[in-house]
């Protein structure tokens, strides 16, 4: 952190953070290398990847998906992983008749262990507003346009689980892996703003 | 606080959303340092808070604050607020040290290793709480209409205004958690019963609700009481061109 | 606009009321000559508004701009904005005028006289504008029970939130105005009636309401339905220890 | 203007304030002695004072009163006033039981005509959000404590109404003349936020 460059002068917050970690460090409450340590979890490991490899495994493991549905916490434990903030999963999926949404109205809940950090907009407070009482708008300014008859479903995660969207499988994906499915699962599918594009040159 | 600027949804005046590309996970390092020091300390067990004691402590920064103050500077300011609270460090001792930094920025912090806590402190990031065990039946079961009560007392609550005094269907009934209220005590039992309610989107918006939509929240028990289902609260009523059934989800 | 943060009524976080003694009526004294030149161009007829446009203006300045801007600069914002609109002058005259004063503060201002003007501005000042012809009857009267509509359309309009489906009694059948709302098209006739509607603290703010508390709006009848009363929004009931007669306000 | 007092460097607001007027006037909108006429009405004639007199007049004249209750513009109009914004007025009167507040959550109405311009305290937030959910821990911040019994009424200037309190005559004022009855009547007293007290001396 101490020869970090600096371009712009330093803000203040920045300069109470680390006066922050400096006094948890000197006090010996904490040490630099378990901040270090989360850190590079969150930049390296805890990231959409892990939601992407468990809308792959769903996709072609119809027998996972049941189990997903059923029990998200159990499930996604298979592959290794945990929603990380909030005790419960739920999985929600969408279909040809229902497009799932999760947005954290009162504040920024988010299945962290799956999809890493929210992104900024997620935080937002345009997003927290608007989610819950025009979520066709907010979809369609992520370029997302759904017909009347398809129901929008938003999970505002007020309590203790977290939610995270399965979203439909794109046409032309027949015959691709699992590890290529994975590639096509973006954060924002899986927090139900887009949906997963057929791949490039696929019918 | 309950009624405060952070229980905005459905509110207008907020502007468009502006989505942004996969980038960094933290804009700016010391967002970085923040989150990892918070963590740190949370796992290492050495500042317990009370559930909702955190998001409290930033409802009550002001209505005009809150909505000046970006995401990880609330945070900022939350964490030192709540150290401070719980006797980790003083306020004169966080002020102190961050006017000695300002005073000379380019100043090396202290390094310090412990590699055993910092491969728990890593290892911890995947155990999420789990509910706590339950205590007796739940009152309400899946099908069952609720109505949200319309509590407005000030302290921290959970039950956000837009659903309050609003008849819907339990759509799933969760575990038990500590109910993270100011006001727990007068709201039954502790632990208790979370539910998924689902709520018709004209039930909560009126004749002007986006067409075919329904919003989940999930409601402590002490949050509900028993209800009728009214004509506009009605799942799947005929001016819906195609509901869907409800039981995939 | 609606759903903004204009909408305060029954928020929490805003702070304690500071009272003020008795001081001068303009804190500074652009406020008063700001007022002064309000009123002197609207009531010579060359700024004509049409109803709640004033009001619009500032709930869609964006609600953090809204909380940090104190009321006189909010006011000196939307006249700019509305005597832009309507032509009096363009934007790039009144940032020219600015960056010339600011240039020179010292500069004097022209002055100009027409006291035919002034003694009409002055009297005029006395003259509130009559409610419009009725234009049929009023659909509810006195005594009757009626629910505040639940909508949520974006734009302005003057159904305040926390009464949105709440039932009440009309209190007073007052005279027919126009409907200050953006989409005053779909609330039927224009103008319209306006009722006095009072409603019990209960049946707003729930069980913990204050004891004792009637809270009485002024609604155009568009925003009203007919409603059956019910227990909680009953006058009078037995719980209040000595709820006063209705006469005489 | 122009060779007022500047003891503190100008404010951008006020800057931009005389940019309006020198605009306004140079373009023959308006004149600036138009201006100096409803600024020195609002400083030296429109203010409580005009309140007070409806207030006073009605405690000595119950036919008065009477007429002000039941229509509360045709009864100032008598006495040379008028509530100056909005179309309606409509008089609130206090008793032992009952006690009326007004306030306007969505913006600043207020009669003016009577209470000249309201104090900044009407038109903050923390006012105009607290008196309709807590308006006797408001009165209890300007000293004003209601028992139970005794009915509260929030009136919210959401239209064209407007309302003036009327408040109660209080204890110790059998022998005073109208005119020493207007010395006694506050703004805030016909806001609602106090009650009018005893005089000075009073039993």
């Amino acid at each position: 952190m101490s020869n970090h460059h600096r371009p712009e002068p330093e803000s203040y917050a920045s300069m109470r953070a680390r006066a922050l970690e400096a006094l948890l460090v000197e006090k010996g409450i904490i040490t630099t290398d378990s901040i270090d340590a989360v850190v590079q979890a969150y930049e390296d490991d805890i990231g959409p990847r892990n939601g992407a490899r468990v809308v792959a495994r769903a996709w072609v493991d119809p027998q996972f998906k049941a189990r997903l549905l059923a029990d998200g916490r159990a499930a996604v434990a298979e592959l290794g992983l945990a929603s990380g903030q909030g005790a419960e999963l739920l999985v929600v999926e969408n279909t040809a008749d229902t497009h799932n949404l999760i947005v954290c109205t009162l504040c920024s809940c988010y299945p962290a262990g799956l999809l890493g950090l929210p992104p900024k907009w997620y935080k937002d407070f345009a997003y927290r507003s608007r989610a819950v009482i025009e979520p066709r708008s907010v979809l369609s300014e992520f370029g997302t346009e759904l017909p009347d008859q398809v129901q929008v479903r938003v999970w505002d995660s007020t309590a203790e689980l977290r939610y995270m969207v399965l979203p439909e499988r794109p046409a032309g994906t027949d015959g691709l892996s699992e590890d290529e499915l994975v590639e096509l699962v973006s954060r924002d599918s899986m927090i139900g703003v887009v949906k997963v594009p057929s791949p490039a040159g696929a019918a | 606080m309950s009624n405060t600027i952070h229980d905005m949804g459905g509110m207008h005046g907020f502007g468009p959303v502006e989505p942004e590309p996969p980038g960094p996970v933290f804009h700016e390092a010391w967002e970085g340092r923040l989150w990892g020091m918070r963590q740190a300390v949370i796992r290492s067990g050495k500042l317990k808070l009370r559930p909702g004691e955190n998001r409290g402590i930033i409802e009550t920064m002001g209505n005009a604050a809150y909505l000046q103050t970006p995401y990880f500077e609330r945070f900022l300011r939350s964490t030192i607020d709540r150290m401070v609270a719980h006797g980790l460090f003083t306020q004169a001792e966080i002020d102190a040290r961050t006017a000695a930094i300002q005073a000379d920025p380019a100043a090396p912090l202290p390094r310090t290793q412990d590699p055993e806590a910092a491969a728990a402190a890593r290892a911890s990031l995947a155990n999420a709480p789990w509910p706590k065990p339950a205590s007796g039946e739940p009152v309400f079961e899946a099908g069952q209409a609720v109505r949200a009560r319309n509590l407005n007392w000030e302290g921290h609550n959970r039950l956000p205004r837009y659903v309050r005094g609003r008849t819907g269907i339990v759509e799933r009934v969760n575990g038990w958690y500590v109910i993270e209220d100011d006001h727990a005590e007068r709201l039954g039992r502790n632990p208790q019963p979370v539910y998924t309610v689902g709520f018709d989107g004209r039930e909560i918006w009126g004749p002007d609700a986006e067409p075919n939509l329904r919003v989940y929240l999930e409601l402590w028990e002490g949050y509900l009481e028993p209800a009728e289902l009214g004509a506009e609260a009605a799942f799947g009523a005929e001016t819906e061109p195609a509901a869907a059934p409800e039981a995939n989800s």
